[in-house]
């Protein structure tokens, strides 16, 4: 078993890591909107899902792709990438601040703790995945291939796959950006202030409702970028794809310190990880049991997350 | 002169790098009123929580009625006879005032979840004892007519009077009030300082911390005086007040009256 | 190819049989309402299924309706049961009492049927299930438990099973057969099945995975360290074509199959032609494009969307009823009766008789291969 | 502001002993009665009314009764609810296909192994953040059914079929589409429950949950051992999910790892949230209506649970605390901020 841990480890790895970025991305949606509002955006993983959607219509609508197309190559792959990554996070984004709008925005005026928007995003979640359901009349739905899956080289006889690559680097640079957004713009510092305290942010005349609108548009952005990074790697979606990889993601931010940027990062990579080698070791079915026991562990001996600091600080 | 009730001995607090209470040693006598002062940031508030388990102490030690305090539960302090307010109300808003002192004097309580559901004899006659004597409490501190209502709802000063009863429900030894005047008008000043006697001569021992000068030096027999983390006086009042060193701390520290 | 004429002909034979008896029109007051009922996953995750079976359920009665205008109007109660044996428990009592439905196609899924067949059995309701191919259903040993109103178009897990690991390794000369399941009662049943006709020294491995399952990174290292040549997969479609697809793309170059569940026109459209180019798969029938174009054609005309999953099977299930229906059967004793004795061509031509235990008599399958993005009818699986 | 909940309270309290033994009375009678009013606009299109009552709808009541204690009483936002109800439902499946025990006999230790599975749960789970006890709870309701999906002991996704039901008493038949009786069963469980949560609401538990919900930090310095009574809300939620998961595999004859769902959880959930956390009447009504609704609104075919969705997002606005809220909601004088 060793043995063969060790033939197929840099695969494992490369797929580990290539997931765990898809998991930071969408990480990052949780993670943000917990930092400003403490609770758990329930409806982020159906951002995600819209997400896969709006690369599959750049792909397949707009620039007629199907599943017996040519390859495209050259300015034109990276233009029809371009405009999908762009539309697939501009349209998560808008939605994510549509949701703040319908389903958390009266409720935090009204000051009604936690639960109340939990069960109001849910139904949002419901609305919109039935909703698609009932638009792709329950198939699922595939995006035909763009890009032909090269193989870049050869890393210990693992393969680096282009997809992969493209995932990996683009990632760091939306999280670089994102870092930077954060840290430097006006915005990013609001938002911080927010998060880490409300009231005196609000007193400091910060506007508040901007600034949580704000950060469902960066969180959705993220989510949204997920998706097409999701939908290049697997091609294939359904309305329910959001479910599980919601919930993955909410634990990989748990697992890096939920409300902590920086832990949306490392929890994102050590999730897509710890999947990969479970499953190959114990079996794929007992994935997630493992996962949920390293998570007990974890916050066991680490209350705030594998990666966490103290909870007031790189807060988003 | 009586026995100490508490005392701490060299105490020290650090958080990281900041030392929030240096070698502090002090005790409290048994019925005694001690004042504890010092201007802000001076680790008043840090001695209330290191007595109250909410911090582990770095160094040193606390013997509360003859036992070390170091490790004990926070709960199981309370239950010693060590019980607390908050400087800033932490009540809970949701029960009625009653409802608020019969939770802390649930502490001595010898029936539990089983015998409550079941209704034991012995859950029944603690019930209704210790609901007398959360009336009783209330009555005793001046706001026995807001009995029914929610917490939340009770006036400002009521709230804060009510934060003494609920500490008082605990059956403490040791009584710990954070600024208990905050907010207070000189008329309800003069009527808290009676309340406060009043308190002491029921039994119990008080350590008071409180930014009002003249309730303090009125209430208080003996005041201890923190500035920095470090203990600079403990003496009657009328010799703090003389005392240079105090007056130093205070100097450029415009007392607010508040 | 001389056997797919000879199927659309049956075909072609099998819709007139269907719509024999209709006469002249005759006026509508005279036409006679009859209630079937339909049951599976029509909300919620599990739709795809059911959504497909039920299309193909209206698909014939719409062709129904259309030849005895005047004569018959066959409805359909729609119940919902979410792929999920406690709905199925709720909806089950609710159809069994509605005394107008005289026949039910469905369940859908082996659980929510046993959920349901207490009820049904208990008010004598008659059942064809398009889809349902757990064996315990229709086993005397463990009880029988769909005695005597339960029926089903596909073979059983029993049968499949053997098949699709038979169908796999054709022509292979030292196959490595690895195999994989949804952890689905189906997937599950399956394998079960399937285990005992592996040879020694065939089998490569099994590993199970959740039917959520959207990255096959560790799967696919585990069938690589096995050096499998073979790879088969247990589970429905959705599943199949990115599992199938992954394992392509990190350069597996060996046999890919899959069983009926995986059979849906659907497939072929989730994965580029040539990641799917080859996969073999078995069922008890054949998707209505391979039939005849024709036939596809129209039902994408009168439907809205192109035939699914279980389509064929759905179609056949129907018109056994809608064969009763025409022969005057109105209620669901003499429908039960109907059934039981029921002898009639399916739409790919096979003869539909159920034995006493609701299986088709020696339900043989049938073997496919997709080419160019199609899939192809290769013969019966021998 | 018309507020049903006070002026429930306000019929009540003014009434004497005798005037609440009339009430309650006849509120039992009439709930009792509900499996005859099948014929009214009550009935459910497609799925039988009379099941529609026993499940969804009077388990439903009786889980969302069970939850309240832990998220309504206590303030721990548990996401795993459905793990005690599968445990209770598989040991009334083993016991009841592998021995010759009676559902009766199994009601018991179905309970017990539910307290203690809220106790294995609880004890780690209920000493981290409480943030976090979400995705623990969450992870507890997944793995259990992942085990039953793969352990052959329990049927791995066959399940387990052939669950006996209850014998009978008194004259008393429990075939299994007898679903009155059933109901009838679950409605005198469900009394208990009211019971138990009333009873313990009035003395130092409830206060002791109250606390810990409001303020955990004061409570804990005030002398209430609050990890102590957050195991004791666990267990005694966990207590009642195993005992509804033993009737539901008695009721059923067949249960599967799909009966177990991520979804049951998060629809319990929703039941106490869009009642009315911490009123056990609210909760009650909250777990009819969304246990009905998916049932009484079939004939929107496709859109149903759309529409189900969006009742609970206009729900929620408009009445964030639910229909019959805990209490009178005021402005807040206090402030609560971290000392």
């Amino acid at each position: 078993m060793i043995g063969n841990f060790l033939d197929q480890f840099w695969s494992l790895t490369f797929g580990g890591l290539s997931l765990g970025f898809i998991y930071i991305l969408i990480a990052l949606g949780y993670t943000m909107v917990y930092g400003v509002l403490r609770m758990i955006n329930f409806a982020n993983s159906e951002i995600f899902m819209v997400g896969t959607f709006a690369t599959i219509i750049i792909i397949r609508d707009l620039f007629k792709f199907t599943q017996v197309s040519e390859y495209a190559t050259g300015f034109r792959l990276w233009l029809i990438l371009g405009t999908a990554l762009i539309f697939a996070m501009l349209v998560s984004g808008i939605l994510s601040m549509l949701v703040e709008m319908v389903a958390y925005r009266r409720l935090r005026r009204m000051n009604s703790g936690v639960l109340a928007p939990l069960i109001s995003a849910i139904g949002v979640s419901m609305v919109l995945s039935e909703s698609v359901r009932i638009l792709t009349d329950s198939r699922p739905v595939a995006s035909p291939r763009a890009m032909e899956k090269k193989f870049l080289g050869q890393f210990f006889d693992a393969g680096i796959r282009i997809d992969n690559t493209i995932i990996v680097i683009s990632a760091l640079v939306l999280f670089a950006i994102l870092i930077t957004f954060v840290n430097k713009t006006r915005m990013g510092k609001a938002i911080r202030a927010v998060s880490m305290n409300p009231n005196a942010a609000r007193l400091m005349g910060i506007n508040i409702d901007g600034v949580i609108s704000a950060t469902f548009l960066v969180g959705g952005l993220m989510t949204g970028a997920a998706g097409f990074f999701y939908t290049l790697k697997y091609e294939n979606t359904s309305a329910f794809i959001g479910f599980e990889l919601g919930i993955a993601a909410f634990t990989a931010a748990i697992l890096g310190g939920i409300g902590n940027i920086k832990g949306a990062f490392y929890g994102g990579l050590a999730l897509g990880l710890l999947e990969t080698y479970a499953s190959f070791f114990l079996g794929t079915q007992w994935k997630a049991v493992t996962v949920f026991i390293v998570l007990v562990l974890v916050l066991y001996t680490k209350p705030n997350g594998l990666f966490g600091e103290a909870l007031t600080q790189t807060r988003a | 002169m009586s026995k100490s009730l508490i005392e701490l001995k060299n105490v020290t607090m650090k958080f990281g790098g900041v030392t929030a209470l240096s070698d502090v040693t002090f005790d409290v006598k048994e019925k005694e009123i001690l004042g504890l002062i010092g201007p802000n940031g001076a680790g008043k508030t840090t001695v209330f929580n290191v007595i109250t388990g909410v911090y582990q102490i770095t160094s040193g030690e606390i013997i509360f009625d003859g036992q070390s305090l170091a490790g004990v539960k926070r709960y199981k302090i309370t239950k010693r006879g060590v019980a607390r307010t908050f400087q800033n109300i932490r009540l809970w808003g949701d029960m009625t005032a009653l409802e608020n002192v019969m939770t802390a004097a649930d502490t001595h309580k010898k029936s539990g979840l089983v015998s409550g559901l079941f209704g034991f004899p012995i859950s029944r006659r603690e019930e209704k004892r210790d609901k007398a004597r959360a009336q009783e409490l209330l009555d005793f501190i001046g706001i026995g007519e807001y009995s029914d209502r929610l917490a939340k709802n009770l006036p400002y000063g009521v709230q804060r009077r009510l934060e003494i009863a609920r500490a008082m429900g605990a059956e403490p030894k040791l009584l710990l009030l954070d600024e208990p005047a905050a907010g207070f008008n000189p008329a309800e000043k003069v009527e808290l300082a009676a309340t406060i006697r009043k308190i002491r001569d029921a039994g119990y021992t008080v350590l008071l911390i409180e930014h009002d000068m003249s309730l303090v030096m009125k209430v208080s027999d003996r005041v201890v005086v923190l500035d920095f983390g470090q203990k600079i006086a403990d003496d009657s009042p009328r010799k703090v007040q003389d005392d240079p060193r105090v007056i130093e701390a205070y100097l450029g520290v415009p007392e607010d009256a508040s | 190819m001389k056997k797919r004429g000879l199927i659309s002909v049956a075909a072609a034979a099998a819709l007139a049989a269907a719509s024999l008896v209709a006469v002249a029109p005759a006026s509508n007051a005279a036409a006679k309402t009859i209630t079937l009922a339909f049951q599976g996953p029509l909300t919620g995750e599990e739709a795809s299924v059911g959504q497909d079976e039920l299309a193909g359920m209206l698909y014939a009665i719409k062709l129904f309706n259309a030849k005895n205008k005047g004569k018959y109007v066959v409805k359909v109660v729609q119940a919902d049961d979410q792929g999920d044996p406690a709905q199925s428990a709720k909806v089950a009592p609710g159809i069994a009492s509605n005394k107008k439905i005289i026949g039910l196609v469905g369940a859908a899924y082996s659980g929510a049927t046993i959920a349901a067949l207490p009820y049904y059995k208990q008010r004598n309701l008659p059942m064809i299930s398009p889809s349902a191919t757990r064996v315990s259903i229709t086993d005397p040993a463990a009880g029988n438990i769909g005695f005597p109103v339960f029926h089903r178009i596909p073979p059983t897990d029993k049968v499949q099973g053997p098949a699709l690991f038979k169908l796999a390794t054709k022509g292979v000369s030292s196959p490595k057969v690895f195999v994989v399941d949804d952890q689905s009662a189906y997937g599950v049943g399956l394998v079960d099945y399937m285990k005992p006709s592996i040879p020694a020294g065939q089998s490569a491995g099994f590993d199970s995975v959740s039917d959520k399952t959207t990255d096959w990174s560790a799967t696919i290292s585990k069938i690589k360290t096995a050096a499998a040549n073979v790879v088969i997969y247990t589970g429905y479609f959705p599943q199949a074509a990115p599992f199938f697809k992954q394992l392509r793309d990190s350069g597996y170059t060996g046999i890919l199959a899959g069983g009926d569940g995986v059979l849906s026109p659907t497939f072929v459209t989730l994965a580029p032609a040539s990641v799917l180019e080859g996969v073999r798969l078995t069922a008890g029938t054949v998707p209505l494009a391979e039939i005849d174009a024709k036939l596809e054609a129209d039902f994408v005309k009168k439907m809205g969307k192109a035939s699914g999953v279980y389509a064929a099977e759905s179609i056949d299930a129907t018109n056994v009823f809608l064969a009763g229906i025409a022969k005057g059967v109105s209620t669901r004793a003499a429908m039960l009766k109907f059934v039981k004795s029921y002898s009639g061509k399916s739409l790919t031509g096979t003869t539909i008789k159920f034995d006493a235990y609701g299986d088709v008599a020696g339900g043989a399958l049938n073997g496919f291969v997709v080419k160019g993005g199609v899939i192809k009818f290769d013969g019966p699986v021998k | 502001m018309f507020n049903l909940r006070d002026k429930g309270a306000e019929i009540w309290e003014n009434q004497g002993r005798v005037g609440r033994i009339v009430i309650a009375v006849g509120a039992i009678a009439i709930v009792a009665a509900l499996p005859f009013m099948g014929g009214t606009f009550l009935n459910t299109p497609i799925a039988d009314y009379e099941s529609v009552l026993v499940y969804p709808i009077a388990m439903f009541v009786l889980m969302a009764i069970g939850l309240n204690i832990v998220i309504g009483k206590s303030g721990l936002l548990d996401l795993g609810y459905v793990a005690f109800f599968a445990i209770g439902a598989y040991t009334m499946g083993l016991l009841g296909t592998k021995t010759g025990l009676n559902t009766w006999e199994i009601l018991p230790i179905g309970i017990a192994m539910a307290m203690f599975s809220g106790i294995i749960l609880g004890v780690p789970a209920l000493k981290l953040r409480g943030d976090y006890l979400a995705i623990i709870t969450l992870g507890f309701g997944e793995i259990v059914r992942i085990v039953a999906l793969n352990l052959g002991a329990l049927g791995r996704s066959e399940g387990i079929l052939g669950i006996p039901t209850p014998p009978g008493f008194f004259g008393i038949e429990y075939a299994f589409d007898s679903h009155r009786i059933y109901y009838w069963t679950l409605l005198i469980l469900i009394l208990l429950a009211i019971w138990m949560v009333r009873r313990l609401s009035a003395r130092r538990a409830g206060r002791a949950w109250e606390s810990i919900r409001q303020d955990e930090d004061a409570a804990e310095l005030l002398g209430v051992p609050t990890f102590k009574y957050k195991v004791w809300a666990f267990v005694l939620g966990a207590s009642v999910g195993g005992a509804a998961g033993v009737l539901y595999a008695s009721k059923t004859l067949f249960i599967a790892p799909d009966n177990f769902t991520l979804q049951i959880s998060i629809l319990i959930l929703a039941c106490v949230v869009f009642g009315g956390m911490g009123n056990i009447w609210g909760v009650i009504l909250g777990a009819v209506i969304l246990g009905y609704l998916p049932d009484r609104i079939r004939f929107l075919s496709e859109a149903r649970l759309l529409v189900f969705g969006l009742v609970l997002v206009i729900m929620m606005n408009l009445r964030p605390d639910g229909i019959l809220p805990r209490k009178k909601r005021e402005k807040a004088i206090v402030k609560k901020d971290a000392s």
